[in-house]
């Protein structure tokens, strides 16, 4: 397969697309663009998601966004509602289930059934394909916020038809970041030209005047990602979408746990996001940040939850994302009810009030730490960059095939797997084995010291063990994991 | 002249259904080499049908699933059946992670999949040891400990 | 009724005594001050609180200990072991009921009479004078971390003489601290008379090799209390404490909720008591800090709550203090259950363990609200030491007489109650009316400026609706109080 | 000539037993008068019999009683009594606040406050307007309404 390098021409998206539509059912609903354009158009503006964001970072103000979906159409509308007036939720969202995002939808269909029959849902999300536009413009209409479509589907193509033309105004992904972490045999060269397509068909929506908010999914693992790796991704994926034309984006970084990293990751996503934007032209495309709460392995305990949960909104807050993605008591558990989703966003929303009007941090250990991730994530961009002589998805795939990129406990065949990370003795998240990552000596040091600091402290070699023990730190109360 | 020492016994190692979460199963794999098993480890997103091959391939005594994203109940129906029409009809199913979508009580996901046939249900929390300690234990109780 | 300057002497010290003994029956049950002696002495070293502390210190830990008391003896050890193992307590309170703090102790009996018969504690903490030496070092047996005595009660005398025969290791209070927040027609003189008794104890107690350590209360009213004020009280107290022998002191500082003005609070707390016991040669007492997570109204939502309870752990972590009061998840409704409370000091423990291993926040606001800290605090000292003509104790009186000193909010007319706080647009407390207190021209101008900074901010005219606000303020979800 | 108007209604206000807790009330006594009564604040600490005895003197139309501390229970037993030993029988009684120790239903303190013979039980979280509305409308139900 041949990866398209720049903005895909109409008509080749137009050939592409019957395919697509006639992968399910529903498909035929939405053959007529027109028809969804149509219908964005009088999605009401305090109902676009864009706008929304915009209006926040205008007001230095971060949102806040639970997950949620479930399988029925009026049981999701009745949850995203109890998260609006009960949880405060600035953002709804409608996560999607796997079966879905398999593109498995006689699957899904089979949930969808029995979700029916037995009344609870067996799906672990919002079947959007199978429900068709209308049960989700009945979604749409049923609430006061925008509404953006979460998963982690490699190939979105008719998920993204559908639900745009159901009145989403945000879609998250990315032809990486819901590949490498979410699948296990796709090749990124296809996972990237299907998201091509995604954000082609945001970016023909934006040509007719709907701004859809794309938004590359930031964590990826969720499991010590470092952030130069998660950065690097984050912005080749906005890079690809705003080639597309995309106008409004949302890059996005899962919390490490060391504060000043955190916050200086946020910080220089931004900046770096905006400079790469603005060097290939694309300076008009709105840019915002998203800080997801911890996304690695929660303690059981909902004491503790809420307090990882609290920690993570402090760190948010510090960093003046635009929006946070909360987390919710249940996590370590199950798919949240209701109830615990609110009670996640309610701790969420109490810390952000209480420190709304504080002062920003600044301290030397920021600009310190933002120096090295400016820097780390620059080497990585740029070598993708290079790589793809010219075209940014080729570059991509290159990248990743080379191991010039890399992310850590991915399931995917696409990435080596080589990069694996473990924390210094402050909690940052460093580099314990670099795979093929383009790290010249002195950046490598720097890495090794900081191990080699934190192995001395403990009184024990660099190992694998640490890394296991840093794994399970935050499930077990603490962000370090100790030698046992 | 000393008997030569019994191999250690082999064991199917996987994340059942379209589950991608690779982090636990990473961390298993680990786990169970270092407790003396030999592992064979399928990864995520694996069906019911590659496990069995994995295992009539290798005389596996065990199949170690994980299931963390929810579907677990619907990829998991039938694993005991399947199993028997392979000729697998003794071999040890254990079945562990997020089982059911939502915080659940766990006795009652315990006897969901106990009656679906597998012989060891373990819920959120439960580490690797766990899963060990059982392991080691069933396979004495059928004369196939490790060592003996 | 004269305050006595410096220690007081062994034999007035006996000769007041008998009266103190006589005031209850179970007084006689400590006449022999040996029989006391002997039992601390062999309360083991994991169950001295002192030593916990100087551990802490050393290691540049924070312990956690919650508030708890129920009526019977029974249900209090049950309590108290729970919170150690289910709760990971490191230091154990035994928090005293209402009636036994205003020396009411046949209302207390009643209680304990009606709590028996109905099975449900009735007292709002653990009446120790009635109970008694036995139940007390039955407690202290019972648990296997240290305990330490919590109330609010301006004539201690006797509960500190029975508690300290019963084992307990940590006695809180001073004669400002647990006048003004807890009663009304106390004179100071009073209070602190009393208090110079329950010091010279403790301090007797150390003359027999028996640390007890003392903990001035240090939020005050806990609302809305300037830094400057409470720490300036504290550092009264514990010189008082000192002057009568105490060898182990622990101050301290209730959250205000502004996270660099609380960092900066306890910073100067360590910094200026520790000046001020060697400015007076009392330099071979140990001092350690204490910090109470949100001490005003809490949000009557849990959630809501864990996010202040954690959000109060994050300045705690920063601020370094060696000992955090933690709060329950019911805060705003009632005494908490068991597994409330250890709710609270789950979530505690989380944040302190992600944070534990994180670098010292170094930032300019910080040393910035340090120094001013520094500076009120001071003057605060300063004036009730030279109004005190070489005794602290009548200086610490008629500062308060003088209204040089003040606490706002205070129900006893021992305190002005002229002075009255309000937040700044950065949601540090500020003064928004002076009373009394002796500062000069540019320190008022500092805090008009700030107030009128806010005001200017939220386009209204500083008034008293402002602190009104910023009273409900965290319990309706933010931290500086909005226009309605 | 036109009558002039009805003076402000009289209520009697405080913390009863041994409660210190005086952020409240001050902030009661401020809402209450800002709402057009005659506030007398007996402040923190006051004892039923101090209670009755400004009512008396002040010729109140209530008594609004807060207990925070958990208390309240105890404090408030024959208050009702109390008052109708003092010949104020039909003086309206509120009492409000954290009224009993511990996290409670409150719809069992409302009722145990109730069969005390207070009129009107506030639990945690209800503030001042609460109070104020209710007792605008009882007094307007007994035809003391203000400005009537
Ligand atoms: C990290 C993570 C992710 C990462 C995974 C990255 C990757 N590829 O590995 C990302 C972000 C991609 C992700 C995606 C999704 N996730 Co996820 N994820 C998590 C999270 C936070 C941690 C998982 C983890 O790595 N833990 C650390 C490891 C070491 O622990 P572990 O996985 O639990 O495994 C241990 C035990 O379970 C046990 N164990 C497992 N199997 C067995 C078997 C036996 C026999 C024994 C003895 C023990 C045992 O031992 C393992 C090692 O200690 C969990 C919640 C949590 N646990 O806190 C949710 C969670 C598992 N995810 C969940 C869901 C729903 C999803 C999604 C569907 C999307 C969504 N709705 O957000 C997708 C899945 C898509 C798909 N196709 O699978 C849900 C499952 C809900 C449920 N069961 O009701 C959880 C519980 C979160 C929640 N509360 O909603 N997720
Ligand atoms: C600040 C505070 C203190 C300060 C008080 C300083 C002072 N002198 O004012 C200090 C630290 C000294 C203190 C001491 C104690 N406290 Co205290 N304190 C609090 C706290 C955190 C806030 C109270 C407050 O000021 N709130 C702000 C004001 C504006 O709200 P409010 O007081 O609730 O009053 C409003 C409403 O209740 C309502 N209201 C009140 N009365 C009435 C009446 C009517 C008719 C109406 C309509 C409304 C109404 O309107 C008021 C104004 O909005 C509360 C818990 C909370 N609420 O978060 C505990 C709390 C009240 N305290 C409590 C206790 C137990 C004590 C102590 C006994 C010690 C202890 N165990 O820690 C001592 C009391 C000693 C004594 N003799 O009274 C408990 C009571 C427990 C219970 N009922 O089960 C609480 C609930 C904390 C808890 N969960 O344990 N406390």
């Amino acid at each position: 397969m041949d990866l398209v390098s720049g903005k895909i021409p109409l008509d080749a998206f137009m050939k592409e697309r019957p395919a697509v539509l006639g992968s399910w059912a529903t498909g035929r609903e939405v053959e007529r663009l027109e028809e969804g354009f149509a219908y964005q158009q009088v999605v009401p503006e305090a109902k676009r998601f864009a706008a929304a964001l915009e209006r926040a970072e205008a007001a230095r103000e971060s949102l806040v966004q639970p997950r949620a979906g479930v399988c029925l159409v009026d049981e999701h509308i009745k949850l995203l509602r109890f998260l609006e007036a009960s949880g405060g939720a600035d953002l709804l969202p409608t996560t999607i289930d796997s079966y879905t995002r398999q593109n498995r939808y006689s699957e899904a269909q089979a949930g969808v059934e029995e979700s029916k029959q037995t009344g609870r849902s067996l799906l672990n999300g919002f079947p959007a394909v199978n429900h068709g536009v209308a049960a989700c413009r009945q979604v749409v209409e049923a609430v006061g916020r925008p509404v953006q479509v979460r998963h982690g589907t490699p190939d979105a193509r008719l998920l993204a038809e559908i639900t745009l033309a159901g009145g989403f105004t945000a879609f998250e992904g990315g032809g990486i970041s819901y590949n490498i972490p979410y699948s296990k045999n796709v090749p990124l060269e296809k996972s990237i030209a299907w998201w091509q397509y995604c954000d082609r068909l945001a970016g023909i929506y934006a040509e007719n005047g709907i701004v859809i908010n794309r938004e590359p999914f930031g964590p990826l693992t969720g499991t010590l990602v470092p952030p130069c790796i998660s950065n690097a991704v984050a912005i080749l994926e906005a890079l690809l979408a705003a080639e597309q034309g995309v106008k409004s984006l949302t890059v996005g970084y899962g919390q490490c746990g060391n504060l000043y990293q955190d916050v200086a990751a946020v910080q220089s996503l931004r900046r770096l996001g905006r400079a790469y934007l603005e060097r290939f032209g694309w300076g008009d495309a709105r840019l915002s940040t998203v800080f997801h709460q911890w996304m690695g392995g929660f303690p059981t305990d909902e004491a503790q939850a809420f307090a990882v949960i609290s920690w993570g909104t402090v760190a948010a807050a510090f960093s003046r994302a635009t929006k946070i993605v909360s987390k919710s008591p249940h996590e370590a558990c199950g798919i949240p009810t209701a109830e615990a989703n609110v009670a996640g966003l309610k701790a969420t929303q109490q810390v952000l009030r209480m420190f709304k009007e504080q002062q920003d941090i600044a301290s030397a250990e920021v600009e310190r730490e933002r120096e090295l991730i400016d820097r780390e994530t620059t080497v990585l961009v740029e070598t993708a960059l290079r790589l793809g002589e010219g075209s940014i998805a080729a570059g991509a795939a290159r990248a990743f095939q080379a191991g010039a990129l890399d992310v850590p406990f991915a399931p995917s065949r696409a990435a080596r797997g080589a990069v694996v990370p473990v924390r210094d003795l402050y909690g940052a998240v460093r580099l314990f084995e670099f795979g093929n990552l383009p790290f010249d000596d002195d950046a490598k040091a720097f890495h090794r010291q900081a191990v080699a600091e934190r192995a001395r402290a403990e009184r024990r070699q660099p190992s694998f063990q640490m890394v296991t023990d840093d794994i399970y730190a935050v499930s077990k109360g603490r962000l370090v994991g100790k030698p046992r | 002249m000393s008997p030569s020492p019994a191999p250690p016994p082999t064991m199917i190692l996987g994340v059942i259904g379209a589950d991608c979460h690779a982090v636990g199963n990473k961390i298993l794999e680990l786990a169970f080499r270092e407790a003396g098993f030999n592992v064979v480890n399928l990864g995520v997103m694996v069906a019911q049908e590659e496990f069995i091959a994995a295992a009539i391939e290798t005389k596996a005594q065990a199949i170690v699933v994980s299931s963390l994203y929810g579907h677990g109940e619907m990829d998991c129906r039938g694993f005991r059946e399947r199993c028997v029409e392979a000729g697998l009809g003794r071999i040890l199913l254990y079945v562990g992670g997020n089982l059911v979508v939502g915080k659940a009580d766990f006795a009652g996901v315990e006897a969901k999949f106990r009656a679906m046939g597998f012989d060891r249900v373990f819920g959120p929390g439960s580490g690797p040891e766990h899963g060990i300690a059982a392991l080691r234990e069933d396979l004495a109780a059928r004369g196939a400990a490790l060592g003996q």
